[in-house]
């Protein structure tokens, strides 16, 4: 069995490097990458040959293998090359657009979307919503550290003592807490922020601060699912998320909820007060933002406020990011391939999940 | 002359036991001091045989008698503490305390035919009267209570609360006191005598009877320094200082251990006197599949570790909120400095995000030395001794190996259980995130260590430290 | 009570001596990790084995007819010595992993 | 008396920032701020008016003051308009350049440069090179975990290990050390290496390990002064950073030399062995780079290794970079302006040290 | 009867001086221990007093001197003991210690003329005998002793050695020997006992006169565990239960204080038995100006630290090249969980780079609200207990401030003399970057806590968690 | 060494009451901070002023008219009683420092 790896057209992001390749042979699994696949993220082609796999042109990539893994889903052009019955691995978001599945209907493939993977503690080992959040939120701040005009750790010098920087985070999912706990390693004050009623523990697992709204209704009865919280407690939230953005230097921005329009936590009114050279890093920029005047992949400036929208960071860090998601992708595999053929064992929460298509 | 060295040695007797008691208290010289106590009792033993003379000057007689009692008595006492198994030894303690308890109620019991012989009337001989009695008295009641003892520990009786049990007792103990008030001064004399045995004998063991199990320490341990006490009695009969030292030695210090043992299990020692303990067993309790979990006090896991080669430390989220982890790292650096091997096995979806635990264990400035990864890790649990899991929980679930329709099952778990002894610290038995029981809890290997990680692991590590 | 008094008058070594005793008995075991409790409390069970010097008087100075005295004599020396013994290879016993030096 | 501040042309920084104005008044002097001086580094002409300070044109500025600060040297025409006798202040680098006195020599006016100021303890509160190598060295690092494509704390995750990223640390001075901190904090393996004796209690004062040449000879006895080592001994040194530099996947260089080009550290053949996707931050650029392919101000790739070369990082973290260079000019200024009156004590170390010109 | 409630008064007695030694161990219960062995004290005098009756049943005689010496004594005693500068204490309880030395040898001196007026001749009464020579030898040599300690400390007499010192001190205790065997075995008789007495005061001042100072609290410990066996001796004479315990215990007691002193000292008791030390003095050095600097033990400065209200710690670079942050914030934690206010000032251009401490603390994970710039904590050194300076010397050298000479003069520095106390850790006394003298280090408010930072900050923690 | 034999028996309880005490010493100042040591040293000065007992005796049983035995007994209670209580009032005031409870 072949699997081929294309070379990505919008990303920096390989989706199987050579160091993967070695998990995929004991899988009786063969590897076809695309000419210059990995060049953006580090991993020549001499790297993947140097490992026994094939470097291959696009065209043969696409109608020679059995496998074919993308990060970003592929065009039609492409889809229709590829082998019949064969399996096609990607991120394709079905949730946010309900045009992906019937597009696929059309070819004779099987198509598993990696973002429809549960997120489990059994399947985290596949999740690729984790993984690339986790690198998002780390290069968030990262970002952020860049963009801002100021140290982020609080240092007493000869030529005066330099104030911590103030972070704070909206959203403690996976992406907010690696934001935590990186911007908390550069030594700045960071205090977080999420209406899930588990994300307060968590947060402070971190050694971060939670913003806590004094008055909230007590969850200890309800199991540990969020209860309703009356209207005037949710305007007390409100005004004390827009308190603490102004008050801090940098916020990062990664409150989502899945299928939906991201919330605006950070109203134009909040940024207008914002200090000038505080930076926003909003991570929730593909689905609409949680910073009122975010642009999706653009970096803008208001009142002196940087605000970055990118929902996709993870690409930033293009070298890591493609091992992470190709691991992903193999410990997939892993569970359904057995001697060079594939399960689709439709029995499984997992693949019953993921597998958004079948050839008709 | 002679006698003058009898002294001596027994100053070097008592002494030894004082020391021996002394060393016993500290894991580092404990063995030494049961050596020292026992050669210091030798030697007393010896000094007695060969250098003992009455007031009159007369010595001992019945060699033959005294050396064949002592050979017999050595050769059974060692085959069977030697042949003991590790988990009978509570029983075998018992057995040996109402051997003591025996002997000091047959040495009433010859004196007391002594002064009957003489035609010694009680009543004149007040002092030596109450000592005789009370000696045959405590001995009685420690033998009978231990011999209970170790057939409850040994399976032979069973746990059973007497009806009234408590009013029984009472009553025992005043008929004792009166029996006793009747011999001295009532003139009652010697017909009453034998009845004193029996009542004893029969409070001792309805004493012992209603006590479970799980407390059957505590209760050996109070019985210990009664027995302590009867030999004191006989060192005041027989104006024997090493046997009055001895023996009040014992039963001070047993009496403070008796405390300090009911401290460790949290009860009082009032609970014991008065006989009401039993019923609901602590430190005990049922798991899912019917199967119970033990807890571990706090000085035995300190112990245990300390005493380790290989220690590994599976942390998870529970360290993560308890913010303990510069506590864990002093744990590690002090188990270190005592010469244990000290690793940290990180599973890769410990905690709430990816990288939790290196996060956690960076900002402690663990080395990234001693972190090893699930793979890597696995096989060394099998010649680990100990395993401390620090607030995690699914990781560390065997159900992910071995029963098929968990919701795990099928994920890389880490294999803890293939080390010596596991110690679980978490609050609670509340499962963990993935909502699941876990079944670790419960096998005999592992032993529960709850409190907030942060609190258990300050005291861990300030009597580990009070150790090294 | 007035016996009690006159008692102490006469024996005043020997209370101080008890008094001393009791207290060295709490001094002693002041603090002790619980793993040793169970050895500790053995090697005490040892210890008041020293009542069989008491078996050994008995014994010595029974008469060579005095079966009774003899016979019984001769029970309590072994329980004694069982007790002795017993006690201190028991304890030797538990103690056994303590034994690898540390440090 | 007044003190004008510039606009920069070729920094971000202002010399004077707002806040600083306090300490000014307390001296009896004025500020007056060419207008959108502080605008690249966050200090609207607003926050100057503010804390009572006067915006005016460029030539109102160099004209009427009576000290003039800016970051870069001015040109002529700038300089010719400038008050009789007055006190010009900047970071001329004569040591560099020896045109500069010379060329000051024309005008009739003190020239104070902040790089003379002495390197001692009591002038430290003064010290503009180390004010701005220490933020140099900060900000070196976030750059170089910007431009690299891993992560740089080990992470052990679902989908597999994430080793830490290695740091080699070249030059443990001032930047050198803050780099070594930053990149330590960022979870980094950070290894350094410096030829100064002092260095190597210094680099481990901040936990990281120092690169060891086994045998050198003992400067126990030289009262901390280096020692001159055998050519055997430089050899393995060389060859042991070699080493050290090919195992790196980033490179901080920071060793200098006063008054000299910079030492080549990493040469041609070591960065053609490196791996693809390491990166070299080189802050030894201006005075020619300790990495053979640096150039100055520009950003390159080699055989996939990315070479920055800048000198003058510190302007990229412009807001604090500038209330810190404020506070040196100003510490300065304390030592020697009373009641509005400038003592140029020439028997004093650090006046005599730092005035590098006076009117004829 | 009365001789039932002297004994139990007795051992009332006794327990309350073990008891109150004991108490006297630990900082926490030291008072309470020295008021308890008191009233046992007070008990055991009057019962002496009213129920003391010799063999034959005589009570005592001349209440009123007895009373009056009591009287005087007490209003002396409290008087003086109230009086004497904290400075002096030292020297007062030498004087006191002299007092009961030379109250044993008056003992001694009365029953020896007793034992004359009676005709008693010596070696028929060897027991006695030796006990009231060897209360005498011991008493006087304890008196004369402490009077030289007393003198020396005060300032009356200077340190000197004398030539050929200890062979001269051997020569006399052979003496004493001799004229002991000879008035006992060699009939020497009555004659001998004042020479004994005047041989006996020379040792005594010999002994102590050549020891320095700073040696003086261990003679002094060791002189009053001679008064406690001198004391002990009266107890065998007279076949006093509480003088006997009281003084063994003192005796034995003391032999281990002064040892544990030594030890503290870093000395052999051996050095001070065979009176050889004095010269050089340890603990205490000359300074640039002359001056000297003194050195603090930790168990004092643990303490000192734990019994403050504020301390303020100094970090420098010594702290950094120790790598001793993660201790260092291990100290602030068991001070703060104490009821101490704990913070640390950071001077600007602490340690070698900016903000190096900060990077150094933030690594620890101590929490930036107890970092304090200069400008603020320097007004606040004045309510602090303790200031300790961890590998800090030239930002807080003072010469910036007062040596218009100093290269350093004119920067501001952290004003930690204003405090109490302060403590300076570093290894040694060499300067820092600056290369140059620091006066702090000499002047009377600082101690020297000489030691790798990590190393003493390791032990400080152990020794105050072994105290709170 | 006979005598001493002669001795040892004749006080049997004597001497196990001095061995006793010697180890009860050696026990309660088993492990002192060293602050404390001046003030324990201090107490334990006042401690043996218990020999203050035996000059009251020596006083109380000098005859009426025997001056020198009442002269030194005086000055012998006078020293005892300076030891006592000069003993006990100095170390209270070094102890003062210790006052404020903690924690
Ligand atoms: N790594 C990731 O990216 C990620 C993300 C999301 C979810 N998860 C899931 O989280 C789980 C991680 O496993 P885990 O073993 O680390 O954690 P876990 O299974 O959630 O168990 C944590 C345990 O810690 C105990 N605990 C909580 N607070 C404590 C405290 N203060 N002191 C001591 N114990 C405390 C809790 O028991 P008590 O309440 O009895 O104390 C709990 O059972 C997995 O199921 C994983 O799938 C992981
Ligand atoms: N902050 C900056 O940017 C910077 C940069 C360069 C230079 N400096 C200069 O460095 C100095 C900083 O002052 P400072 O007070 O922090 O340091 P310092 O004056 O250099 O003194 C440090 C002291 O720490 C002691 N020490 C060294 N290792 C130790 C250890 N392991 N344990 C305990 N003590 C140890 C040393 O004494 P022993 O040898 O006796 O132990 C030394 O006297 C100033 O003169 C400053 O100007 C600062
Ligand atoms: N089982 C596993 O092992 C596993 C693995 C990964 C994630 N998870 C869980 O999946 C969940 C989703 O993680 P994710 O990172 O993909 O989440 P996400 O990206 O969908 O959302 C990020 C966070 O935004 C928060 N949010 C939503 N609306 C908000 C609002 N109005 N204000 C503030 N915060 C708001 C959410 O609560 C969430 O924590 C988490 O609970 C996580 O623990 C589980
Ligand atoms: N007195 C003070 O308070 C104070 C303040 C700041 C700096 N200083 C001192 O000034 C000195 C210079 O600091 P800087 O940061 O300006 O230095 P720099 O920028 O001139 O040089 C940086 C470092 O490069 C090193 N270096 C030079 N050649 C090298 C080579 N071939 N290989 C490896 N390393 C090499 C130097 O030793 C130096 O440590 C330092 O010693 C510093 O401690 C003192």
């Amino acid at each position: 069995m072949i699997l081929g790896v294309l070379k990505e057209n919008h990303f920096q992001r390989v989706a199987i490097v050579p160091s993967t390749f070695k998990k995929l042979k004991a899988l009786q699994v063969d590897l076809q990458v695309e000419s210059g696949a990995g060049d953006a993220s580090s991993y020549p082609d001499n790297q993947y040959t140097e490992v026994g796999a094939t470097i291959a042109t696009r065209d043969k990539v696409l109608t020679t293998s059995d496998i074919v893994v993308s990060l970003a889903p592929l065009n039609d052009t492409d889809l229709g090359k590829m082998k019949s019955g064969a399996l096609y691995i990607s991120m394709l978001a079905p949730f946010q657009d309900e045009t992906v599945v019937p597009g696929l209907a059309k070819y004779p493939i099987h198509a598993v979307s990696m973002d429809m993977i549960p997120r489990t503690t059994l399947a985290q080992s596949m999740d690729v919503l984790s993984s690339m959040a986790s690198l998002s939120g780390y290069k968030a701040v990262l970002r952020a550290a860049d963009l801002y005009q100021n140290m982020f750790p609080m240092m007493t010098t000869a030529a005066g003592t330099i104030p911590p920087t103030k972070v704070l985070i909206l959203g403690a999912g996976v992406a907010g807490l690696q934001a935590i706990a990186t911007a908390k390693r550069l030594g700045a004050v960071v205090e977080a922020f999420d209406t899930r009623a588990a994300a307060r523990e968590e947060v402070k697992s971190l050694g971060a601060s939670f913003v806590e709204v004094p008055g909230a209704v007590d969850d200890k009865g309800a199991g540990g699912y969020a209860v309703e919280q009356s209207a005037e407690y949710l305007t007390k939230q409100r005004a004390l998320v827009q308190e603490k953005a102004i008050k801090s230097n940098i916020i990062i921005a990664a409150a989502q909820v899945r299928g939906r329009k991201a919330p605006i936590l950070i109203t134009e009114e909040t940024i207008n007060q914002m200090r000038p050279g505080s930076v926003i890093v909003d991570l929730a920029a593909s689905t609409g933002g949680n910073c009122a005047y975010t642009e999706n992949n653009a970096c803008i400036t208001q009142n002196g406020v940087t605000i970055l929208g990118n929902s996709d960071l993870a690409d930033q860090v293009s070298s890591i990011a493609s091992t992470l998601f190709g691991n992903n992708v193999v410990n997939f595999l892993q569970m359904f391939v057995k001697e060079g053929q594939i399960n689709y064992d439709m029995g499984n929460e997992i693949m019953k999940s993921a597998l958004i298509s079948k050839p008709a | 002359m002679s006698n003058g060295f009898l002294t001596i040695s027994y100053l070097i007797g008592s002494s030894s036991f004082i020391i021996g008691l002394r060393m016993l208290s500290h894991p580092e010289t404990a063995r030494k001091g049961n050596l020292y106590a026992a050669i210091g009792m030798t030697l007393a033993i010896f000094a007695t045989i060969f250098l003992y003379k009455d007031a009159s000057g007369v010595g001992l007689n019945n060699y033959l008698w005294i050396f064949g009692g002592l050979l017999v008595g050595t050769v059974v006492g060692t085959i069977a503490a030697k042949r003991v198994q590790m988990t009978a030894m509570p029983q075998m303690v018992s057995l040996f305390n109402g051997m003591g308890g025996a002997c000091a109620g047959i040495i009433s019991v010859v004196e007391f035919n002594h002064m009957m012989h003489q035609g010694l009337v009680l009543g004149d001989h007040v002092g030596q009267s109450i000592i005789i009695l009370l000696g045959l008295v405590i001995g009685v009641i420690s033998f009978a209570g231990s011999m209970v003892a170790f057939g409850k520990l040994n399976g032979n009786i069973n746990d059973r609360t007497i009806p009234m049990g408590q009013i029984i007792n009472v009553a025992l103990l005043i008929a004792i006191v009166v029996i006793v008030y009747m011999m001295i001064w009532g003139g009652a004399g010697e017909s009453l005598f034998y009845i004193l045995l029996a009542v004893s004998a029969i409070y001792g063991v309805l004493f012992v009877m209603p006590i479970g199990g799980a407390d059957m320490p505590v209760v050996i341990s109070l019985l210990n320094s009664f027995t302590g006490v009867a030999a004191a009695l006989g060192g005041f009969l027989y104006d024997n200082n090493v046997m009055l030292t001895g023996g009040i030695l014992v039963g001070s210090a047993g009496t403070v251990l008796t405390v300090l043992m009911c401290k460790a299990m949290n009860r009082s020692l009032l609970n014991v006197v008065i006989g009401s303990f039993g019923g609901a067993k602590e430190g005990s309790a049922a798991g899912p599949g019917g199967g119970s979990y033990k807890e571990i006090a706090l000085t035995d896991a300190a112990v245990l570790m300390l005493y380790s080669k290989k220690v590994i430390i599976v942390p998870g989220y529970g360290l993560a909120v308890a913010q303990a982890q510069h506590i864990c790292h002093e744990l590690e650096k002090v188990l270190d400095e005592n010469g244990v091997d000290v690793k940290y096995a990180i599973h890769p979806v410990a905690g709430r995000m990816p990288g939790h635990m290196n996060v956690l264990l960076a900002e402690a400035d663990v080395s990234y030395d001693r972190l090893a990864d699930m793979e890597d890790i696995n096989p060394e649990f099998a010649h680990t001794d100990v395993v401390l899991v620090l607030g995690a929980n699914d990781v560390v679930n065997p159900a992910a190996k071995t029963d098929p329709a968990s919701p795990i099952y099928g994920m890389p778990i880490l294999d803890v259980e293939d080390a010596k002894h596991v110690i679980v610290n978490k609050r609670s038995m509340k499962p963990g995130y993935a909502g699941i029981e876990n079944d670790l809890f419960y096998r005999p290997k592992t032993s529960m260590l709850f409190g907030d990680a942060k609190d258990a692991l300050t005291k861990l590590v300030a009597e580990i430290k009070s150790m090294a | 009570m007035e016996q009690i008094l006159v008692y102490i008058t006469e024996n005043v070594n020997f209370v101080f001596l008890l008094i001393l005793m009791i207290i060295l008995g709490f001094e002693v075991i002041s603090k002790v990790p619980a793993v040793l409790h169970t050895p500790l409390m053995s090697g005490a069970n040892a210890i008041h084995g020293v009542v069989i010097i008491g078996a050994i008087i008995v014994m010595g100075q029974a008469a060579p007819d005095d079966y009774l005295a003899i016979g019984l004599g001769f029970v309590a020396v072994i329980l004694g010595t069982l007790n002795v013994v017993g006690g201190f290879v028991v304890t030797d016993r538990m103690l056994e992993m303590f034994k690898k030096k540390k440090k």
